[in-house]
């Protein structure tokens, strides 16, 4: 039962799903487990939201370090929830909709959560400062080729890029800074990043149809 | 703590007191009341302020924005997911009296009590979070896992793998042109033939030695080894092109921010 | 089909001749009401479960002035020995509809009007026609072709390596390293991070990432070292507990297991990643893992965790975080090198098996590359005919629309 | 494509903080060149002067359009008034400066070719931000566009790819109602699309996951749809393997935003007075791109500097 009915249900869903690309009649039935997915997507939410109450309880209740943050976030979570499971404040009522621009939800949401995740987001214009500097450095000749196709797409993107070259005539175009940028990204760009996807593509495959078949199966806690 | 602790604490609740009445006063929208408008857009402040302070060090700010976020997101995501799916997919199929209540239509359709599957695995999932019968959650967890599988295998297979080989396969040369006149034309115009034929062989052998490079049941030696170098090279300058690419979407990410605290907080720009 | 179309154009041809007469005709030709649509012809749907009828049919005459005299279409249906509905309303200029909405078990009759100013013109109708059902589709046999041959290989190879042979894999440089990181760790001390990406079970890498972490907590078990795992799915939070607790227990030391060693965070991306800054400062690991999915959160981590001076050890199937990876860490494995790994440490014969088969695939597709290129370029350049044959059959096997 | 950067008196604080960069800049070079590595701190702080002093005073330039952002204006501009087109808000706030300018562009394009619109989002957070595109694009720039006959707003759903593939062959199924709950079938514009193949084209804006990729493996590729992508830069140069088969164009940063905009102006005029965050947001993209060049530079030089001090002992 710990194990069987797991590989079971994987196959015969997985397998399905394949078949229903390729038998018409079958069509429905691909697209009716997707949506079972995500119904169950979405109690897996829960199991997090759950996981998270349970954590920051304990913490609280055995007085670890920094417990008082995790107040913070057990108050922030029970206010959101409050807003947006039981629409507290939103001008529609229960079967209102959830992102007016009135409702709690959608102020908590702009003014609390939008300004975390775009500032959280925003750091990495830091972060990539420093990680130029540090790590665009000549040491050989791999770490040379990357420095050099990155310094001439930093210049194409910029209108200085435009005015050191724009001297360049027509006929020999392709050497000015914004155009040479362009050529990089739609010709070696795109044939590393498709060798790549080609690579991961088939990666893909083959772990897919080793978890269908019941060969990669550590996600279910196997330890052979 | 520190008596410059307190200082410091002591300064940021009057600023953030400064900061709200005067939002408060010149509010002119009609969404909130002032008093709250003016709260929310200095919290948004200085929640912005609490994160960029990270780059500097950890400080007390940071983690209270951290925690902060980390209890409003989580119920964020399990309310979107709950008035989406459970309400607007799960329901209308299985209770006329709930859809009723949540003012949606009912679907009446002959197979509907197969949505209870899903209800069922859901429920089973819930109970991980017992230690006794969490096992039984590995059900829903080998459905998840095998939906993806089978999703994923054919769709990569198809757009990843045989249309990306299909798309590699262009003419070398241009049409009806064998190479004598080719060469006797060479121009480096960006827009030029000439160019564009330069471009399909850097992709035909890019693509190549890109391949040859993620081998790896051959040792990569002879031939075989030098096309692996020239794989790794074209992998550097995707690298590399990706990289510099990147960097102007992680600046606009910072305007976006800085023109939050410059306009909307502070009004320095119109 | 291919004729009923051929039949069709034909018609539009004769009919644009005649739209094209003198204007002082059309002059005339504004009193009357239009002329119907023509040709009007239902075929069946192919390749879907019996639900679907393509109409066809060549607009009417006075659609082809200017201005058309036509402002729109109406589809009419009627089930034989039922009743007629309308069940579509086209622009102008339309000339085909599929209606889906058919059962098998109904015979149809179908009929176009077009709708004017000046009044409606009503086609003839159809003959009866009842869709049918196909049980493949053949549009995809290609795909099938190919995911069968795929398959089989990766098979083939598992099973051969199974009954003992032996299957070489190239070093891939970085996975040594994984020991002598978690030994660092143990003497400094100090707790191992590992980052299985911020997807969830439904992302293939996040499954490759936890079958690494079956080998890295193998090493932690041996080891005692200590491991923190915040996650942010609660589905990869469940399966990654399973996986260290299977390692402990291989390792004889079950007791030592603990539910704490993973932790749910965030389903948000940002507040996630908030957090394992706030980790990295505050508990400063020796070694961190990133594998998995990763988007914006790469460098963050990587730079955060390079500010604590933790080594790290990073690999992604994301096209668009490797750079990121490869700049700021000390060890990255590039793309297909992340599944390739999990082969590489487990050294199992299911994994080595499955690598070669995948390498089978990429031979296929180097091959392929390279005779289609050859051919559309000799085809092209002197028109050998049968090198323009051999180019185009490629591509039928290779396109899927 | 530059208008050439003329000081006049908004541009005196960008040419103050240019002259405080470069002397920073000279400063570090000299406090390397003895040997001494520079914090990240510094950094830090050169990138904060560079983006903040030219959003105090804007300078802007007019965008030459690339090809595979031509491609994606040229196929809304060819589509025939009346299609129906789909925009996807794939992203959340922290990515929105960078995509949500071209969904609004997305937008008012196919507003003013008379097109009709589908407006979804496979990402929670994307419902919200599609709101706020609803109110100030929608409704305030085309208030005679009535909703649900001109345009539609679904929502969010979750489950990822799993929405993309039941919505490729049966949207009803997915989406019973749209976001105020009002069934799909006595929706008037949607009483033809039965499935997001029957669309003329498709918009996915966005840059995570599921993104415009899945757009394309889940629903361009089986149903055989048009899409373009509006992605975020970083995911830009990893969507390059689908142009054109499989993407009909892709714009890539805020910088293709910036050109989207400078040609809808060209063929539209009517929208020079909106607001262009694109073009907005270039000049501070200009001399941060210049720091950070400058700190490659001067980590080479450090760096080589160093090298040769080692092989000399």
């Amino acid at each position: 039962m710990k194990r069987e009915v797991p590989l079971f249900i994987t196959f015969f869903v997985g397998t399905l799903l394949i078949a229903s690309v390729f038998i018409p009649p079958a069509e429905s039935w691909g697209e009716n487990f997707s949506v079972y997915f995500d119904i169950i997507a979405v109690f897996a939410f829960f199991l997090g939201g759950g996981n998270l109450l349970r954590i920051h309880l304990q913490k609280v209740a055995s007085k670890r370090p920094d417990w008082g943050y995790s107040i913070v976030t057990l108050v922030a979570f029970l206010v959101m929830l409050a807003a947006g499971l039981f629409k507290l404040g939103n001008p529609g009522g229960i079967s209102g909709n959830l992102t007016t621009a009135q409702s709690w939800f959608q102020i908590l949401f702009q003014n609390i959560m939008s300004p975390l995740g775009s500032t959280m987001y925003a750091l990495l214009a830091f972060f990539v400062a420093s990680a130029s500097y540090r790590a665009f450095r000549a040491k050989n000749r791999d770490a040379t080729i990357l420095l050099v196709a990155a310094f001439i797409i930093l210049l194409g993107r910029t209108p200085f890029g435009t005015m050191l070259t724009s001297w360049i005539p027509p006929q020999y175009d392709l050497l000015q800074v914004p155009n040479l940028a362009i050529w990089i990204m739609s010709g070696p760009n795109l044939a590393g990043q498709r060798a790549i996807m080609i690579g991961i593509g088939l990666g893909i495959v083959s772990m897919s149809l080793r978890i269908l078949l019941g060969i990669e199966r550590t996600y279910l806690g196997d330890d052979r | 703590m520190k008596r410059s602790t307190y200082i410091v604490m002591a300064v940021m609740a009057l600023l953030f007191a400064v900061s709200w009445y005067f939002k408060a006063a010149t509010y002119h929208g009609n969404v909130m009341s002032p008093l709250v408008a003016g709260f929310m857009i200095t919290l948004a402040a200085f929640l912005t302020l609490a994160i960029i302070s990270f780059v500097y060090q950890d400080n007390p700010f940071y983690k209270f924005a951290e925690h902060l976020f980390v209890g409003i997101s989580a119920a964020f995501w399990m309310c979107q997911s709950f008035w989406s799916t459970i309400v607007g997919n799960l329901i209308p199929r299985i209770s006329t009296g709930l859809s009723k209540y949540f003012g949606q239509p009912y679907r009446d359709e002959p197979w509907n009590f197969v949505y209870w599957l899903p209800v069922i695995l859901g429920i089973l999932l819930l109970l991980r979070l017992s230690s006794k019968i969490g096992w039984v959650s590995r059900w829903a967890l080998a459905f998840i896992v095998g939906t993806t599988a089978g999703l994923s295998f054919i769709r990569y297979l198809r757009s990843d793998f045989m249309e990306q080989i299909s798309s590699t396969m262009v003419p070398l040369l241009a049409a009806g042109n064998s190479g004598e006149s080719l060469l006797s034309n060479i121009t480096l115009s960006a827009t030029g033939p000439f160019v564009a034929m330069l471009t399909n062989w850097v992709i035909f052998l890019g693509v190549i030695c890109g391949i040859v490079y993620f081998f790896f049941s051959k040792e990569h030696t002879g031939l075989f080894g030098r096309a692996s170098r020239v794989g790794i090279w074209i992998l550097m300058i995707t690298f590399g092109a990706a990289f510099g690419y990147t960097v102007m979407g992680r600046i606009t990410l910072l305007v976006g921010r800085l023109t939050f605290l410059y306009k909307d907080w502070l009004g320095l720009i119109s | 089909m291919l004729f009923r179309v051929a039949i069709a154009f034909a018609c539009l041809f004769i009919i644009a001749g005649v739209a094209g007469q003198p204007a002082g005709d059309t002059a005339l030709a504004v009193q009357q009401t239009i002329a119907p649509v023509t040709s009007l012809i239902a075929t069946n749907h192919e390749y879907d479960n019996g639900t679907g009828i393509d109409l066809i049919w060549v607009p009417s005459i006075d659609d082809r002035l200017a201005p058309s005299r036509v402002t729109g279409y109406e589809v009419w249906r009627s089930v034989v020995g039922g009743s007629g509905s309308r069940i579509a309303e086209l622009p102008a200029g339309a000339n085909k509809f599929t209606d889906e909405q058919c059962s098998r078990e109904s015979t149809y009759v179908y009929s176009v009007v077009a709708i004017s100013v000046a009044g409606n013109a009503v086609s003839i109708s159809t003959a009866p026609i009842q869709p049918a059902r196909e049980w493949i589709n053949l549009h995809r046999l290609n795909l099938l072709a190919i995911a069968f041959l795929v398959s089989a290989a990766v098979i083939y190879f598992i099973q051969s390596a199974r009954s003992g042979k032996k299957l070489f894999v190239r070093k891939i440089a970085g996975l040594d390293a994984v020991d002598d990181a978690i030994g660092r760790a143990t003497e400094m001390g100090r707790p191992i991070l590992f980052i299985p990406g911020i997807q969830d079970m439904d992302d293939v890498q996040t499954i490759a990432a936890i079958t690494i972490l079956g080998r890295v907590s193998r090493v932690v078990a041996d080891y005692d070292t200590k491991i923190k795992m915040p996650v942010s799915r609660s589905l990869v939070m469940t399966a990654a507990r399973e996986t260290i607790k299977a390692s402990y227990m291989a390792a004889g030391r079950p007791d030592a297991y603990n539910d704490d060693m993973v932790s749910y965070v965030t389903d948000e991306q940002f507040g996630y990643v908030a957090a394992v800054d706030g980790i990295m400062v505050r508990e400063k690991p020796a070694t961190c893992f990133y594998l998995g999915a990763f988007f914006a959160e790469s460098l963050i981590l990587a730079e955060t965790g390079n500010s604590v001076g933790a080594i790290q050890i990073a690999g992604t199937a994301m096209p668009a975080q490797i750079p990121f990876f490869v700049a700021a860490c000390d060890f990255a494995l590039i793309g297909e090198e992340l599944f390739a790994a999990s082969a590489y440490l487990s050294n199992e014969p299911k994994q080595l098996g499955s690598l070669k088969g995948q390498d089978v695939g990429k031979a296929v597709a180097l091959v392929v590359i390279v005779v289609g290129t050859m051919a559309a370029t000799i085809g092209s350049a002197w028109d050998v005919t049968f090198m323009n044959q051999l180019w185009s059959a490629l591509k039928v096997v290779f396109q899927t629309n | 494509m530059t208008e050439a950067l003329v000081v006049t008196g908004t541009n005196l604080g960008v040419v103050i903080s240019l002259a405080l960069i470069a002397g920073g800049v000279i400063w570090l070079l000299v406090r390397s060149l003895k040997g001494k590595e520079v914090e990240r701190r510094v950094i830090f702080g050169f990138v904060l002067i560079a983006v903040s002093a030219p959003i105090l005073f804007p300078i802007t330039f007019h965008e030459q359009i690339s090809p595979v952002v031509k491609a994606v204006f040229d196929k809304i501009e060819s589509l025939p008034a009346g299609s129906t087109v789909a925009i996807s808000f794939d992203f959340d706030p922290a990515m929105a400066p960078e995509v949500q300018p071209m969904a609004n562009a997305f937008t008012r394009h196919c507003f003013a070719k008379g097109h009709k619109v589908v407006f979804l989002s496979i990402w929670a957070t994307g419902q919200s931000l599609l709101t706020s595109t609803l109110d100030t694009v929608v409704r305030r720039e085309f208030p005679e566009k009535r909703e649900r006959i001109d345009w539609v707003n679904l929502g969010y759903k979750a489950g990822n790819q799993g929405v993309l593939n039941v919505i490729v062959s049966d949207l009803r199924k997915m989406y019973p109602t749209d976001v105020n709950a009002v069934p799909l079938d006595s929706i008037p514009m949607l009483a033809e699309v039965k499935a997001f193949r029957d669309l003329s084209l498709i918009l996915a804006v966005g840059g995570g996951f599921p993104g415009p990729k899945e757009w394309v493996l889940y629903v361009g590729d089986p149903g055989n749809v048009p899409i373009a992508a509006g992605a975020a830069a970083v995911t830009a140069p990893q969507l390059y393997p689908y142009y054109p088969r499989q993407l009909i164009g892709i714009l890539g940063g805020i910088k293709s935003a910036a050109e989207y905009e400078s040609a809808m102006v060209d063929k539209y005029p009517q929208f020079d007075s909106v607001d262009k965050p694109g073009l907005r947001m270039m000049g501070p993209q200009t001399l941060a791109h210049m720091v950070i060049m400058m700190f490659i530079i001067i980590g080479n030089i450090v760096f080589f500097r160093s090298k040769r001090m080692r092989s000399q002992l």
